[in-house]
């Protein structure tokens, strides 16, 4: 897992990528790569990450990959990623396409979901929530419920 | 004593309160006005291990994260 | 599309792909490398195409995604490509991830079954057709039907 | 005449034959020892069009493709 402030050098992340596994006997390496779109008049998107929680997320895919015989591979922005440039990578490699296709759509579907990292539009240099894309974490609400006062 | 922590866009410094166990922080945090609209979306963290099991138990020096909704890519 | 002789260079086409569409606003872009495993003792896979085919497959593809708003490209290669370097590179751009994601399932999975290519193994410089892992095309076999004689 | 072409992995020269649709090329391959076994996992084109209709008409220059089972990637 690698952070980085600010964009993503992409073809430097998936180059290194390709040569770290270039021997690894892998048939299919599936990246994914996120940029960010112009839209709304945003400038850039800025991101928040609280690593701890990210790296035991991102180490439970490892063994889940590991166990289908595949490896996965994530990068992400911290801070301001201006429009037009890169804020996340993520990659499966595998032996087997249908393997690597199932597991790159499972991998960005619950980063999405349950990566601890927060989404902010930056507009006139201002950062501002993004509420309305952001998805609850599994489990979230538990504080909100009134027990048994 | 525990450390409650708030991630993100929750724009609240870090409290130390007294509590045994998540159904304390919960009761305590409630009661604040500025966080209490954010916890039924929020997910739990013990020590950077997610919970959703509201019986944790707390001991002195715990640290218990706030993770509001997420959105990263 | 693009055809080339041996193995392909994929960080040029990866990068030049990505550059290509740096500023057309697709949110995602997800490439699928494929390359020649090291099994049953070959020393590459060699692969025949019928190009004027292999167009008309791929331009129905560039029609299919662009009804959904995305883009695909496709890179193959041509005669011997050796074990642990890439025979074969096709990509999806879309501005949101699940067309994306479910557009290069779709596309990598046709391509596979319908995309006229011949592959062979290559042991001891001979090429022996790899028809075990060869799937009949789309409408295959009406040839062969006794018909009204 | 129609011109019958066999691609890929069939070592076969290309064939010119009296044919006015896609049947009249069956029968005649099914005849040939070398090329029937292939035909029923061979698709077909005219003129680089695909095809699954066995009474497809065919007219004199047509070239007709077998196209036996693939594996590209």
């Amino acid at each position: 897992m690698e952070l980085y402030q600010g964009s993503l050098d992409v073809k430097e992340i998936f180059g290194r990528w390709l040569d770290e596994e270039s021997s690894s006997n892998y048939g299919a390496y599936i990246p994914f790569v996120g940029t960010i779109r112009a839209e709304d008049g945003i400038e850039a998107l800025s991101f928040d990450i609280y690593e701890p929680i990210l790296q035991s997320w991102f180490d439970s895919w490892v063994g889940r990959a590991k166990s289908k015989g595949a490896k996965v591979k994530m990068a992400h922005a911290i801070g301001d990623v201006p429009i037009h440039t890169s804020s996340y990578i993520s990659a499966v490699f595998s032996p087997k396409r249908r393997v690597a296709l199932e597991l790159i759509d499972e991998f960005v579907e619950d980063f999405k979901a349950n990566a601890p990292i927060w989404k902010y539009d930056v507009i006139d240099g201002r950062r501002v929530y993004a509420e309305d894309r952001s998805t609850p974490m599994s489990g979230s609400g538990i504080l909100g419920k009134k027990g048994d006062k | 004593m525990v450390k409650i922590e708030f991630l993100g866009p929750i724009s609240q410094e870090p409290l130390k309160i007294e509590a045994s166990s998540l159904e304390d922080v919960a009761k305590t945090l409630q009661d604040i006005e500025e966080i209490s609209n954010w916890l039924d979306k929020c997910a739990v963290a013990v020590n950077d291990e997610m919970t959703n099991d509201l019986s944790t138990k707390l001991k002195d020096g715990d640290r218990v994260s706030i993770l509001p909704p997420v959105c990263g890519g």
